[in-house]
């Protein structure tokens, strides 16, 4: 009984097919018409233009903290191409491109980081479940998500996606677990941006990948360049078709990097080095990108152009209309049940009696008076 | 009509939703080929499937959260946690998502589930087994929390948890599981989910309570009169969200006096609130301190121990008479 | 003495239980190189080293449940949850064992550590980064929960919950932070855990509160003595479990006449234990209802929102007028 | 960039060295004084008819509900055997033969099981944890203790002991993840017995081996027979030398089977086979160990009869030891805090007057009387 070495069914795996200097490995490079390259051209340059000007609203002080997802566009974008409107999409924190290539209103996403619930709430019939800010708790209800698809047999798929940092948490374990065992749908992209806050990849965990996680599921991993949108759709749409026929879920690891702060609250100079930031600037997805539709004859130099005022003109839009929303203050008690029970009655009639006695005009803490004026249209 | 245990009256309705219901989804460690380990779920797997009745891993955060995901998609999950002491497992779950999706997204996202917890002590089981931690279901916004106290109840309660639009913490007395049975019809019976019961008309003190302690509470009353002369109004609260306040106030500001009765440990328990209710609404008609009979503010001994730390009716006859005597 | 805001005088009390014990250890989410996301741990990697001060991987389940296993080791951990909100992953390792161990092993194995979360609203932060929850870690038998109000106390009690022999669960109130500065000394100070403090004199009504809510009632008491001539008696809290009844009653006997406050939401909050103890001890001295003025039992609105659901001056001024004009 | 295989650098390793026959591979035999292989025998059979007592007095209403750990000696002995005293040992709920071999006394497992703290009391000076009921949560404390040895350098290692059915628990992932990634020397033994109550091994997750969990922590894996006690020391041993060495976590899976109930309150009728239990019959540890030391020489036809009966006499003095124990009733009291604050004080006072009320005696929701005779010694 020799001690032996035990042959693992499951193997980890990389792709990568664009590579920064716009070489595209012709047996991988996935099949998508000129129509999409130019829309998800558009898709990342707006996502790219989004996340710069709400840096900018954020030091006017017009809307809260904020987390950018600068550099992470195609990583985001690629694998929700790759599912249909019906197949569901479940986003962490850092899926503004996603989340605007599934159709939710620029202004949506400006008032969720200006604090209004009315950018949680997804549009009309979307299949999206807004930012999800627990770590990792997302993965949870996406196995669950995509359990009940196999469930109700509407061949719907989920896409879902978690930080590095999130793997480190029981929930990420927990529903991929389980996720593996109930042969569920679920594609999950872990978004590899090499830091958790201050943490580095290497501390988070000691494996070597963290596609290899997947291997604790008795599923194959899938390490993928994730600044290269021709892998990340490749690779989504293999897992998306093994989920589709009953293949169970798969784990795809992003390879990425945050290129700009955590948050708005953050300073990254007090854990990292400028020069490996600057290491990843020339693997900018846009920028590869740019190259491949640019070569293909798909975008021009010239639509580019057309394309980038545009999406000024509509970020710009969405900022106004973004500004002009006032929360109805009385909304919380009007969602917290399907019916408002007696004790919320109570403290909802209690609640008005201040807004009435503040004259909408209440006093804080720290002495700055804030107008309630916007409030007190609601009362009556 | 038939004489059924809480065991088998839970079964019934979990049966009857399972019928009536073809969105409806059993969820629980061992609740499918072992039937559960209380038997709950007896039959079920057997005449329902596996696609109904799902047998799932050791992972409590899971079976909440993975439960969020089946809603969204059309399925209404009825979750069982083994033990209410291992629900904590899946306390962030609950408090970052269930009790919040539909505020969050404004009746869009919404979690219509419910999770069944065993609580409570009095059946000689090891640690973890025994305590009841309602007040902390309790205290989180957006969840609402019902707790039977027999089988009859129990049924019609879990029947109205299972269709309520949000999620119900569905805390189940699991010393009354097979105590004791009751009539309960056989039609299906459903019950207002916020209504607590006047279970017996009296004059002299209030008893409030709800669960497992009802039935020491009943056992008071009938020393109460017996031995001394003394007549108790008994509410049976059954649900802790909503709070039934119209009819503690009513029964208050009839006797002057008041007990209240819990397993749960006694600071920042379910007392607490009731008490604060009834110094807010009724204070004028207060002739004596509020009495509380509840769990010390302990750990919960280990079994050969609990019996005395728990409420009983030798306890709730002694507060009554304090408040009476006061 | 110096200046010092709240999150300075929390991080010379760190530096001071580093320098003084040499068994301490600091562990959380960017405590080390990034010095805290509200850099309350400022310098202390620098000058303590890694094996001191932890950068620990977004597990929270394991900041607590690890730092058990090195208080059998005789360490002695000081835990830091980035956001009180996110402590739920580590509930069930608190209430199942870090609450229990002392009482299971009979003293043996114990969990001297201290478990600081930063909770409350009031800087406009996202989802999940501004409620309160400390009622449902005084609800657990075993913990003790600190809360302190101002820079000096928040130095001296943090001092004292990391010399306690139990596990204490250190809330602080984040919006007081950098909201204002205090005197601080430059001697190491404590201050016993479990006493209340009567931070202001009066006769006309008492207000108890802690945290960052005895900003507004200041507030509210030079109101309600400028402008309707009350003057309120207050007291800061400071620590839930233990609550000082002793210094509740003497006020409220003396006023007769009482107000709660707290962000925490109401139903079986921390009020709720305040009015029950003041029932049972001092009913007779109650010349009016005690008001609440407290979070609503909501999920807590965005930030966007948030002010109006705070508890502020003007509610704390109308409550105490409603109080004393019954 | 074709698509490629990544090489890992962890693998999954398979180890049995004592057969069901009696046969040993020599090459891995671990050297075991012939001293040793006696204690071992010996703590191995204690184990076996301690189980088979327990499940009598539970019978006979002696105790609460049991779970016994039949079949599973070997791979709860073996790693304990391999550490020393100094160095830590952490339970689940189904380690009675390593507890044993810890010293703890007899009445104080049986006293556990009869619902009393003593029996979670270590005795004086152990680095032993008591049993663990909430599933996987001990390998969170077992990282802590084994973290806390490497930082006090005092060269300590700690073994814990996790059930198949807890390595789904997110406990058990962030446990692991943290001890690698802190280099923590903690020797994790999975108790691989098949069964999660009910579930059985199969439905709890899809990975072939629980061993290759290991690579999600870049460590590597080791899947021993865990009815054969020579691969449970050598693995054990192994792992703790590079544990020592600053090598950081290792993960065995230990296969096994749970031969008996899960506890005394199941019937395993409902969900497994009889032909299952009866191949794993031939399989038992205890027999095969036998065959071992009889082969050797060390344990004799005859020393093995005088030792059952020694053994019953011990178990026998242990449970009439363990029926005089009587509880005191204020200890919940006294052990909350380290100082018992005032307000409960109050509620002792409160506990007192009730114990008086009651005059010894309390009658229950049931309406059965219980004699507390034996807690108003205490009272005074
Ligand atoms: C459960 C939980 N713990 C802590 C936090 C605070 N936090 C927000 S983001 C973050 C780091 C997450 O890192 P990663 O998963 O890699 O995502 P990234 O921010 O890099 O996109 C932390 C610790 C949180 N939001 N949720
Ligand atoms: C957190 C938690 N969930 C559920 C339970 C109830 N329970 C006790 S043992 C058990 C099965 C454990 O299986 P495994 O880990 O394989 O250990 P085994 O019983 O086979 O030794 C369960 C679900 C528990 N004790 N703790
Ligand atoms: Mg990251
Ligand atoms: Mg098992």
């Amino acid at each position: 009984m020799p001690r032996k070495k035990i042959e693992l069914e499951n193997i980890v795996e990389n792709i990568s097919i664009l590579d920064q200097d716009g070489n595209v490995d012709k047996a991988l490079e996935p099949k998508i018409s000129n129509d999409d390259l130019r829309r998800l051209f558009r898709a990342m340059t707006l996502a790219r233009r989004y996340d710069e000007r709400m840096l900018k609203l954020q030091r006017q002080g017009r809307i809260g903290t904020y987390g950018p997802a600068l550099g992470q566009e195609a990583a985001s974008l690629g694998p929700v191409y790759a599912i249909n409107k019906d197949d569901w999409f479940v986003p962490s924190f850092r899926e503004p491109a996603a989340t605007l290539w599934r159709g939710w209103p620029i202004d949506k996403l400006i008032l969720w980081w200006g604090g209004n619930e009315f950018g949680a709430t997804p549009p009309d019939g979307a299949h999206d479940v807004p930012i999800c800010v627990p770590v990792a708790s997302q993965v949870q209800y996406a196995a669950g998500i995509a359990w009940g698809c196999k469930l109700k047999k509407n061949g719907g798929v989920a896409v879902a996606f978690v930080g590095d940092g999130g793997t480190s948490e029981g929930d990420f374990h927990e529903g991929m677990n389980c996720a593996a065992i109930f042969g569920a749908p679920l594609i999950l992209i872990i978004q590899n941006n090499q830091w958790a806050i201050s943490l580095p990849r290497k501390k988070q965990t000691a494996s070597q990948t963290l596609a290899q996680k997947a291997i604790s599921y008795g599923l194959n991993g899938l390490q993928v360049d994730g600044n290269d949108i021709l892998a990340m759709i490749y690779a989504t749409r293999e897992a998306v078709d093994r989920a589709r026929k009953g293949g169970g879920p798969t784990i795809i690891e992003a390879v990425t990097y945050r290129m700009g702060v955590h948050t708005t609250a953050d300073d990254p100079k007090k854990y990292r080095t400028e020069d490996e930031v600057d290491c990843w600037k020339p693997k900018c997805p846009l920028a590869r990108f740019w190259l491949y539709v640019k070569a293909k004859g798909v975008v021009t130099e010239k639509d580019r152009e057309k394309m980038e005022e545009e999406i000024q003109n509509d970020i710009t839009a969405a900022i106004e209309r973004a500004e002009q929303y006032a929360p109805n203050p009385l909304e919380p008690f009007e969602h917290c049940f399907a019916e408002m029970p007696l004790h919320l009655k109570r403290q909802l009639k209690e609640f008005k009696a201040y807004l009435a006695a503040t004259n909408g005009e209440t006093s804080s803490a720290d002495g700055n008076p804030e107008n309630l004026a916007g409030y007190s249209k609601h009362l009556h | 009509m038939a004489q059924l245990t809480m065991a088998k009256a839970l079964n019934l309705a979990l049966r009857e939703a399972l019928q009536e219901d073809p969105t409806t989804l059993i969820m629980g460690q061992d609740v499918g080929q072992d039937e559960g380990v209380f038997r709950i779920t007896e039959n079920l797997l057997k005449d329902f499937g596996a696609d109904r009745v799902v047998d799932f891993p050791v992972a409590e955060s899971s079976i909440v959260g993975l439960a969020i995901g089946l809603c969204f998609t059309g399925i209404k999950p009825i979750c069982e946690m083994q033990f209410s002491g291992f629900g904590y497992h899946g306390f962030h779950q609950i408090e970052n998502h269930i009790s919040r999706f539909r505020n969050r997204t404004r009746g869009r996202l919404t979690c219509p589930m419910v999770v069944r917890m065993p609580y409570g002590a009095g059946i000689r089981a090891i640690e973890h087994h025994s305590e009841s931690r309602e007040a902390i279901w309790a205290h989180l916004p957006g969840l609402k929390v019902v707790i039977p106290s027999g089988p009859r109840n129990a049924r019609a309660l879990l029947k109205a948890s299972i269709a309520d639009p949000d999620p119900v913490i569905f805390y189940e007395p699991k010393a009354c599981y097979r105590a004791f049975k009751e009539e309960v019809p056989d039609a299906p019976e459903s019950m207002e989910i916020g209504k607590a019961q006047v279970v017996r008309e009296g004059s002299d003190v209030t008893i409030i309570s709800y669960g497992a302690s009802m039935r020491p509470v009943l056992e008071a009353a009938d020393e109460l009169k017996d031995e001394y002369q003394l007549d108790a109004e008994l509410i049976d609260l059954l649900s802790l969200v909503p709070l039934d306040t119209e009819t503690i106030m009513a029964s208050v500001r009839k006797t002057g006096r008041c007990v209240v009765v819990h397993e749960a440990p006694r600071n920042c328990g379910p007392a607490a609130e009731i008490i604060a209710r009834i110094v807010e609404e009724s204070l004028e008609f207060l002739e004596a301190p509020i009495e509380r009979v509840t769990g010390y503010d302990l750990v919960m001994p280990f079994f050969n121990l609990e019996r005395p730390y728990l409420p009983d009716a030798t306890k709730v006859v002694l507060a009554a008479r304090k408040v009476v005597n006061y």
